[in-house]
């Protein structure tokens, strides 16, 4: 277990912060940290930048999120990795698609190569990170284009060599059905799924004998077309199969 | 290449390294891919009556000389469990393991088991962090020895009593679980962990079972005591991270051996890598099959 | 620097840190090496009636996660020892470490250690690899309430009690031990090694006690649930290679703690490091004394 | 524990032998191994050439040196090392003073600097590795000087700058009470003591805290001057202490 003093913490949003801290680790953009709140729980987090030490960008749900939140400059912040398999470097005219808290992932990746970014969320609060250039939808209109992030997308219909999508699961299983075949080997998804180890032992990130954890978070198109249960199926905790609802 | 095949009670077993229990068995696409990645045989998670969500995290924790976990014994719980296993091909090949409290649920769970077309059921009377369950049944002689009988009595399945390293005398344990086809050890020991700058406990559940590399010392004795005690077939397991550690498992009397930890540190290339290290030492030290090394050091 | 004194049953100490039985301290010039070497106390190698020559080599095997050791009580027998420490000073420092297999050859030995200068006896009741002593006597917890209430009924001695993790039920053998004035957890866990290429055991007496890095997590665990069920006096032991491992047994209500493996490890020079290390802990993390994190992840 | 296969196996003179073999340590003169015979035990060598893989050099004295002394090339030889504290190296005019298989461990201090050397044994049929221009003594007057070898190094009076003493321990307090004083900072001893661990744990070889296998087994004369069971008392394999008698 690593621990470091917190250097920066930011309000971004609604309920969304960042908070940066120095790390001696080395951390290639995609990988991703898991954040142990002691006496709570351990999360994982992506690293929203390695730049600087490192930053996570998290949206507060429950219990850790909120600890998290409330910390302050000084405080000491546990973690272990930089875990995780990364993206591969973008070819040729890029494009990135967030959904919600998806963007935390894909930040150090347009930082460095810079594109296209789609972003969506549910409502404007919930958008963070904006820079000008950047293409916007919210379910409710609140700002940008009115419908979700894939709708966007498609609405624009510019042509890209490299995608890469992170954001719900449900949102890039549509962005997979709608948009994947298209751009077929170029296109890479960054997953979300309840992670409990986090180093490739415990099963239950696994979708279909991937590990989140280990063989991802980051996989391509054809790894994901291998993977029935991908937007299907999910697992509780208890690592129980359930049909995914939209949530 | 030498055969490295093997036998454990009455199952011949092409390749001698297992996935152990309760390491990336719980869903059914990795089962098999441990299964196609070299494992002889894979043992699913531990599997109750009822789905357990388990601890909270942190549930693992990577230290120096292994790794200490108290996962809680999450598990979907039998009916989910065989409704997941329906389709999933290569049965055969997977043990089923199972928990319970007293011998009426193990015996309900090895019977739902067979019912759903496997062939091996291996008993959890060992795991070390939950209450009611796992170490504390196994520790109990006669409880042990019920569970079997009952077990035996009630279905044909291959029984394999995984026991607990944390008694003062397994010897009486191994005796009592006698009935078992082959004995699996050892289950991880009870442990615990510290981080000193959060002053709080390496896992949400405080105490834990510590496996990986350095518990293996303290499997081999096992292995070692009860198969000079009882001459009976034993499935090692307890720190194995590469073909050597496998083979120091043979001489003392393993059949087979079971990997968990190892897969962190060598990830599923593990199964292949120990497969082919075990042949390659069985041919450089002129053995003509895996048979001849096993109880080698307690025979003679 | 922040002050690291300590106390255990009634003695206090300055350093927390001392020298474990058996590991280069049954010659009186290597004792007062150690203590010379920043140890608080150092205890002698455990002592019995008669002497003994101990088992042949190899009586220590070297493994990755630690060490395994069967070196068989060897020791000079209680006469020629207090002969060779007659004139040995520090004995206010020094622990004698002995062993019997009964309450009449322990209360015996300990009546000649008081007899000749010194104050603290160890009884080890936990040494894993010789029959009819150590751990055999120590998981029969009538013989060692027994062994404790002799000492007591005819010395003065303070008393610390060394046990064994090897047993099912660690606390029942803390409490048939609880009217000593501290318990030292823990000793070597009951272990083997092979090696694979003679295919021989890694020692000559084949089992052995396993030491070093690797069995901290057991022994980090046996002070947590000893100091949780009897709030008693504790001394850490097990794995101890560095000032943050001895952090952790004090976090869990160690009030000292002994190094034996980590010697061979960091040499003599483990003491004072350990020493600064918990000092500079303490004044980093804003503690004014030790006492102030002794069992504090126990308490809140 | 290592093993080697033996690449050479020589007798040298009477129950006298030497096995070379492969070794990728590295080792400097004056260290030691610790050679297992499985199932017998396992005993303190001198490493007598380091050059060309490893050598070890012993007289036959019980169940282990007898079958050392038996194996045969390609036999495996266990051990492990190398242990122990080397030789400083020479200054000057340069002298090694042996008593019996304590030239094994001079020996590669004097093939790579050369210098003169006394050699004693009992009788001429333990002398092994003789050199035409070495000084040498044997208790029955068989070969050279009659008289112990620290008879002939006081009557041959030469002086030296550095002088290397290894023998049984009675030749090395004879040297130390006779040419230790003269030669003060100079002279270095390699004591033998009953070794059980090798590695600086057991205590076993210990003599007035100084432990042979780890802190030695070369030591200074400053260091010798503080050991008073020098040359006067040792330990057996209880750890008892006992005067040592002349053997
Ligand atoms: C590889 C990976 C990277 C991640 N990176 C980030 C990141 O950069 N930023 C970030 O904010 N989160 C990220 N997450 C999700 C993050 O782990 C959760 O936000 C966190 O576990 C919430 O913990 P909690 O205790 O605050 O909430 P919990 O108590 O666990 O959750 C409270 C409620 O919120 C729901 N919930 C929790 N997380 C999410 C989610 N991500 N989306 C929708 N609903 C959710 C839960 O189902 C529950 O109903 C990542 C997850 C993974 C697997
Ligand atoms: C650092 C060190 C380096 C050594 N290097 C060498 C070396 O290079 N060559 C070598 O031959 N020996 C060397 N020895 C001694 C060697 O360890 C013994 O020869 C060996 O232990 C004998 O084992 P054994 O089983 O054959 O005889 P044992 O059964 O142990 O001994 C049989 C009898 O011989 C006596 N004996 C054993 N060793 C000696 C001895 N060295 N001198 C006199 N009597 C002895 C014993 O006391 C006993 O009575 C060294 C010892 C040490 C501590
Ligand atoms: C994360 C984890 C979960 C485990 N879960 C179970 C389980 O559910 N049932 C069981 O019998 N053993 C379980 N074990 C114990 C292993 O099967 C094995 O006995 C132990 O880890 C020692 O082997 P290893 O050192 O190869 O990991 C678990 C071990 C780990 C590390
Ligand atoms: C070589 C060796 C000899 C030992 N001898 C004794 C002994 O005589 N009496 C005893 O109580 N413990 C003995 N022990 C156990 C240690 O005192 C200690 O309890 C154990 O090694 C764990 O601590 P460590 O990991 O710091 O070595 C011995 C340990 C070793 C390694
Ligand atoms: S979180 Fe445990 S395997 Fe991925
Ligand atoms: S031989 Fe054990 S300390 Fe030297």
């Amino acid at each position: 277990m690593n621990f470091s003093e917190i250097k920066e913490i930011n309000s971004l949003g609604r309920n969304i912060f960042s908070i940066r801290f120095n790390a001696l680790e080395e951390a290639m953009p995609g990988q991703f940290l898991m954040i142990w709140v002691p006496g709570i729980k351990e999360v994982p987090m992506s690293i929203s930048s390695m730049d600087n030490g490192f930053e996570i960008t998290f949206k507060v749900y429950g219990e850790a999120t909120k600890k998290l939140s409330e910390m302050n400059v000084g405080d000491r912040i546990f973690y272990r990795g930089p875990y995780g398999k990364p993206y591969p470097e973008p070819v040729g005219k890029t494009a990135y698609v967030a959904g919600g808290t998806g963007l935390a992932s894909l930040k150090p990746l347009i930082n460095k190569h810079g594109g296209d970014v789609y972003i969506g969320a549910r409502t404007k609060d919930e958008l963070f990170l904006l820079d000008s250039n950047f293409h916007i939808s919210t379910d409710d209109g609140s700002m940008g284009f009115q419908g979700n992030v894939v709708d966007l997308f498609l609405s624009i219909g510019k042509v890209y060599d490299t995608i890469y999508v992170c954001g719900p699961e449900i949102m890039m299983k549509n962005f997979y059905d709608r948009a994947g075949r298209k751009y077929g080997k170029n296109v890479y998804f960054s997953l979300e799924r309840l992670m409990k180890c986090g180093i490739g032992i415990c099963d239950s990130c696994s979708i279909n004998g991937f590990r989140v954890c280990r063989d991802g978070p980051v996989f391509s198109y054809d790894e994901i077309s291998m993977m029935d249960e991908f937007g299907v199926k999910r697992r509780t905790e208890s690592g129980k199969i359930e049909l995914m609802i939209k949530r | 290449m030498v055969s490295i095949s093997t036998r454990v009670g009455k199952r011949k077993i092409e390749e001698p390294v297992m996935l152990a229990s309760g390491i990336l068995d719980e869903t059914s696409g990795s089962i098999l891919r441990s299964l196609e990645s070299g494992a002889g045989i894979s043992v699913t998670k531990s599997i109750g009556t009822e789905e357990r969500k388990g601890y909270s995290t942190p549930i693992v924790s990577v230290i120096k000389t292994g790794m200490l976990n108290a996962v809680g014994l999450a598990n979907p719980g039998i009916d989910a469990f065989l409704e997941e296993f329906t389709e999933v091909e290569k049965k055969d090949r997977i043990a089923v393991s199972i928990f319970g409290k007293d011998s009426e649920e193990f015996s309900y769970l090895a019977k739902r088991v067979e019912e759903a077309g496997f062939g091996i059921v291996e008993l959890n009377l060992s795991c070390p962090h939950v209450q009611g369950f796992g170490s504390e049944v196994g520790q109990d002689p006669e409880l042990v020895e019920d569970i079997i009988a009952e077990i035996r009595g009630k279905t044909n399945l291959q029984i394999w009593a995984k026991l607990t390293p944390n008694v003062t005398d397994l010897i009486e344990i191994a005796r009592a679980a006698e009935k078992a086809d082959a004995y699996v050890l050892i289950n991880t020991l009870k442990a615990t962990g510290v981080d000193i700058y959060s002053r709080n406990f390496l896992l949400s559940n405080k105490i834990g079972g510590y496996s990986g590399p350095g518990i293996k010392p303290v499997a081999l004795r096992a292995v070692y005591d009860v198969f000079r005690e009882t001459g009976k077939d034993i499935i090692g397991v307890g720190g194995i991270s590469d073909w050597s550690d496998a083979i120091e498992f043979f001489l003392l009397g393993a059949k087979a051996v079971q990997v968990g930890t190892g897969i962190y540190y060598e990830d599923y290339a593990i199964f292949r890598k120990i497969n082919e290290g075990i042949s390659n030492y069985l041919e450089q030290e002129k053995f003509s099959s895996l048979d001849e090394i096993i109880g080698l050091m307690v025979r003679k």
